[in-house]
């Protein structure tokens, strides 16, 4: 285990500038390389939707429940979906106790509207009936062990939980819900697969999936979501500032590593067959 | 995959064979899977499954006090806290830490201290968290189980390891280890837990409404369940050193 | 006044414990008895039913309040009791203001216990109407004066404050509550006369009712409840630990003890009639 | 024993014999029961009951300031912490301290603190600790009473004691000490308090709609009910020491 | 800028006192001026009244929003206001960020009852239907520079801005709220115009409108407010006590003061018209 | 005066004439006004007007850390609390600061942090409070720009200013400057700031739904809006250091 207690060292820092300067990793990846993706689904039987995501060995596991709820009245035939995160303090001697901090703030903001706002989740699909009765449904993100980048394993945490999701159906009866038996599933709620990526510049330098000590010594960050052929989503964090065309040049690399990252995750096996 | 829309309890918790819902006998355990050393960055760590719980625990410690005012100058000081995820049950569970939760957390704090020399750690502080993932019943002795696991792992000395399980009654018959359903639907649920280096109960908990002959039975059933527990987190402890032997010797192949 | 605030002594320990050894306490009781009981019945008229406890020097004021609400769901034809504790800094200088601290939710947790599950309310008598209007009950404890033991003091003083209730007795007329003027009082509402029981273990030695002093000084204490013939509830707190032989004893002890100080006290003195 | 249903007002807030509800005449203070010492922890404690208002306070210091960063250099801090039991009052109070107490905390806290040496105990506090067991107007002026007496108790040097009563307006008429009732009911309320060392106000607070030579009325009137009340303090405080003078004679019986 | 930062020194405190001995204030005025008052009103198109009003070099801006709820069950046809009162930490660096604190608990109860009291506040007007839905009015004031008196200023503030208000008109149809169209002005809610006068005492001597660094050495201060003719209000705060003579030369004071300012303000003419 | 009762948004954001609902065309920024130094408690402050947003800002700094454990022994941390009134809005905000308002703060700290050189205040803090009386879309980018005219203001050295737009597709159209109604109707938003010193942009925010051509116009637009910014900062800078020689000047008349 790596200490992560003590600041990094400067020798330490040095080495990985200096690895990073000729586009190495210190563990031994290309400045566009992920750590390796692990992924089970629907491991909670009491949530109805959930995932166990390690990238390298960051791991963060995600569950869903549902409230039946009156809709927004400016938006009276859809339903709503929240995101949480919590840095539990068993992750790492960096988390404290308490109320969430800015950090899990930012995680929750930034994977809640990677999705918000790539046509990912059917809000239509999650009203019972209008005006009266919709799905509110909660993606609460744990971070179980922290080694960097949690943005992105969250994100594909709280994708692959809402594929593998599973609400029993109601249906409007009078003047309340009675439930029909049959389910909701991922693929009814599910349309786009937006993907949320991270890039870490330290000095001049950008790469992707900042790892533990990659992240301790960043000047920031930008996380950028995509979906196959539009960005939806952009954060910049941390005192780093990115010229217009790394930001340009990032957007693309996003697009590219995106897509792949789609293909080869190919989050859809996590959909939860109901009869 | 059974989903319950309501909360809803059966009628009987008993199968016409005599077995209970799960399958089990009177005296069964449910499944358990332990395992240690799996979370890098704390000192020691372990991973629990028991029927459907799920639960993680790691130890931080000795390390500095926080808040300073806590500490004590003649001895560490134990701290454990226990949390459950919000979907770790059937109704979302708010993300706060509630009442429950803080009792829980004393409750297995004042089990697990007498295994350990606190004496010889003063001013400083061990912490134990205990994460929920899934629960089903019997969550606060199978977190003192997997808990007293990463103490060990933390190579903590201990006087022994601790080892926990509840007993209990349902549809008038005494039972080893309630499921989620049977603690819910069930009598009466007497939750403890033993210190190995003196056989005595370390966590004793009861609500219910039992005669002094009945209590009797419920100990002795405990204490034989408890040696079974007792046995898997030895495997447990050992499996990793194991593992951990074989790696070293990878590291040395072929000489 | 015995100072509590410099930590006991190693003098004073021993000396404790050296009596102890010889089945003494300090205060000359034996092992197996409790200090002076003093009880004051519905002293508080805002409140629907109170007690003022005092067991040495140790004193617990309790009040009920009530509210008419829903039912829960499962148990649409039962009202609800709730008890809270809370540690008033005037009580000692070991207690702090703040929100309820372990010790308050542990004396609150156990005096509930030992009440919800004795059958000592009468929660179907507390429904007004079916699904629709229940009596919310609020059992809250107020620790006066500290002086060791709060668990047994609260525990006599909730049960009395339970036994002088007197609640307006509502009837469901239409669609809402009406007063009929009577009263529901303690008499309807209690059956089982539930006692909590303490016991302390310093070394090897167990005895009951521990004072300030001893209570410092222990190394954990059991509360045990009974009713006439059955234990109803166990909690051990502290990191002591006993040996089962230990738990049979003091099982046998509870009801023995718990018999006699029921007959003692004649808490049914305490309920209060209105015409 | 009397039990409002609602909390109602009557119409009417004096009989027909011209006296108030409660029987009193217009300048008659309800009875009041004042006792010191009765709590062993603290270093000074006082009990009240004053019409149906019943009120402890006990006294802390001086001891060490929590946290750390309130205390002063250059004197001593008082700090009043005004609490009400949940049961204290109609409708269940909630049990988190509210704006309410903490208004009122302060209010006493002016009002006591004039008559302490707090310059003679640099880095320091007292604490003062009010808990409201039945509540029955004028909390505020009762509780200021049982705390100056807690104060006396504790042996703090003090220039003088303080008191406290309302005075207030009730169909149309001034009246001494309004009890609950008359507090709700009444136009208006002025409570007040007296250093007794000065003969200056301390405490004063007014809600209505009084013209100046109402006012002027309110004051006297206000004057000659802290008279009664003072007198009533200096017994408690004499018939404490009588106690203990006696309790010591008894210890040298016969002699 | 003065320094607020530093305690107030021996010299300068002695400057003030020899001052005020003399009748004379450090900023030039007699015992009972007032510093210059600025008011602008309806400056925030978002809230439904609002008002930016400078003493001195104390500011404070303050606005109204309102909620439509269900009455009391005592006063069935009558709407309610509250008032907030928020020490900004950009007003001053003796403000601290946090939950409100006594000092801001005491503005807004001074000035609210200085409101609550005086008939200023036609309450029955901001009832929509009897029993059902009434008007919530939020009087929120924030503290924008600190320099003395924040109660004269705020109690001004929350004046101008009550009437400056214009709250959309609803009537009940059926069972619900309907917008007319038109708004409930000022001019309709707003009565008697009460003013909240503040006296420091330092020594002996008393004055009005204590600036900061008379605040700061003062002993106490006394709170008066008042109608026409009538005192509806007076809160005494600080360790300094007064003589009854004192109080009686005060309340004298405070009318005849209040009835000057009342008419040099001449609030009156920021009510706002909507045709 | 036009008073929405509910916060509805119109169908169309363009008027026949191809201007925007409140006159402007595309590339239009909102009327802006800005003045330093107007608080003067503060070590530096500003006001801004831009549209309907009314902001103040103001820095204390550099100073003591509270709480203590928060300071860097090797360099000064920058705080930002950004904070709305709760009538800053159509529906009242509640009075506690929410997570918006944390999570804003945060993205305005990492903004500003590059232009300053904290590595010179070891141990201390610079506290930049902003508060929003009225909020008329693009609070973000109007707080960071008056929050960078208060750190110039308090004397504090700095690399550069910093500007901040936002960018934003309605009905289609790439526009700057988006207003609240335009913000909240529109397709995407993209708020930005920029560093003078080295060109680079400091705060990237963007929700919505755009391929890469047009995310270039946006960054390209937004550069020529922060242009435009970055002149009316330096004027309100200038002014007031004008307004201060004229005083000064005053000061010494007719020499």
């Amino acid at each position: 285990m790596m200490s992560i207690r003590r600041v990094i060292s400067k020798i330490e820092r040095n080495y990985i500038i200096n690895n990073l300067k000729n586009e190495e990793r210190i563990d031994g990846r290309g400045l566009w390389d992920y750590r390796e993706w692990k992924i089970k689904h629907n491991l909670v039987a009491s949530a109805e939707g959930s995932a166990d995501v390690c990238l390298g060995d960051t791991r963060v596991i995600t569950g869903l429940k549902y409230e039946v709820g009156e809709p927004f009245p400016d938006i009276p035939d859809e339903g709503v979906c929240t995101v949480m995160a919590e840095l539990l303090p068993l992750a790492s001697p960096l988390f404290e106790r308490g109320p969430p901090d800015e950090q899990s703030i930012e995680l929750a903001r930034v994977v809640d509207r990677g999705i918000r706002h790539a046509d990912c989740i059917q809000t239509k699909k999650l009203c019972i009936k209008e005006n009266e009765a919709v799905y509110i449904l909660f993606v609460d993100i744990y971070v179980i062990n922290y080694s960097g980048n949690l943005i992105d394993a969250g994100g594909i945490s709280a994708l692959t939980t809402l594929i593998s999701s599973h609400i029993p159906e109601g249906k409007w009866v009078d003047d309340h819900v009675e439930w029909t038996g049959g389910y909701i599933t991922g693929e009814t709620i599910v349309k786009e697969l937006p993907i949320v990526l991270t890039f870490g510049k330290i000095g001049d330098i950008i790469f992707i999936d900042p790892s533990l000590p990659e992240e301790l010594i960043c000047d920031g960050k930008i996380s950028i979501s995509v979906t196959k052929d539009k960005v939806t989503s952009i954060q910049k964090s941390g005192a780093a500032t990115f010229s217009i065309d790394d930001i340009q040049m990032l957007n693309k690399k996003a697009m590219e590593l995106g897509n792949l990252l789609r293909d080869n995750l190919n989050l859809w096996q996590y959909k939860v067959n109901i009869e | 995959m059974t989903l319950l829309i309501k909360d809803e309890y059966p009628e009987k918790l008993f199968r016409e064979d005599g077995k209970r819902l799960d399958g089990r006998d009177l005296k069964e355990l449910r499944p358990i899977k332990l395992e240690v050393g799996i979370l890098n960055n704390a000192d020691g760590s372990a991973y629990l499954e028991w029927g459907n719980n799920k639960i993680f625990a790691a130890v931080y410690g000795p390390r500095e006090v926080h808040p300073h005012h806590l500490a004590k100058p003649d001895k560490g000081i134990l701290r454990v806290f226990y949390r459950m995820a919000t979907f770790s049950v059937f109704e979302r569970k708010r993300p706060a830490p509630g009442r429950r939760e803080k009792e829980i957390s004393m409750i297995i704090t004042d089990c697990l201290e007498p295994v350990l020399f606190l004496e010889l750690y003063p001013g400083t502080s061990f912490e134990v968290f205990i994460d929920v993932i899934e629960a089903d019943g019997g969550t606060r002795c199978a977190s003192t189980t997997v808990a007293a696991l990463a103490l060990a792992d933390a190579g903590i000395p201990m006087k022994s390891l601790v080892s926990s399980v509840a007993v209990g009654k349902i549809d008038g018959k005494i039972v080893v280890d309630l499921s989620g359903i049977e603690d819910k639907a069930g009598e009466a649920d007497l939750p403890c837990a033993i210190t190995w280096f003196n056989e005595e109960i370390s966590l004793l908990q009861f609500d219910g409404d039992m005669d002094l002959n009945e209590l009797d039975t419920f100990l002795k059933l405990a204490k034989d369940a408890l040696k079974e527990i007792y046995e898997m987190q030895l495997n447990a402890l050992k499996s990793k050193y194991i593992t951990i032997q074989e790696k070293y010797n990878g590291g040395q192949v072929k000489q």
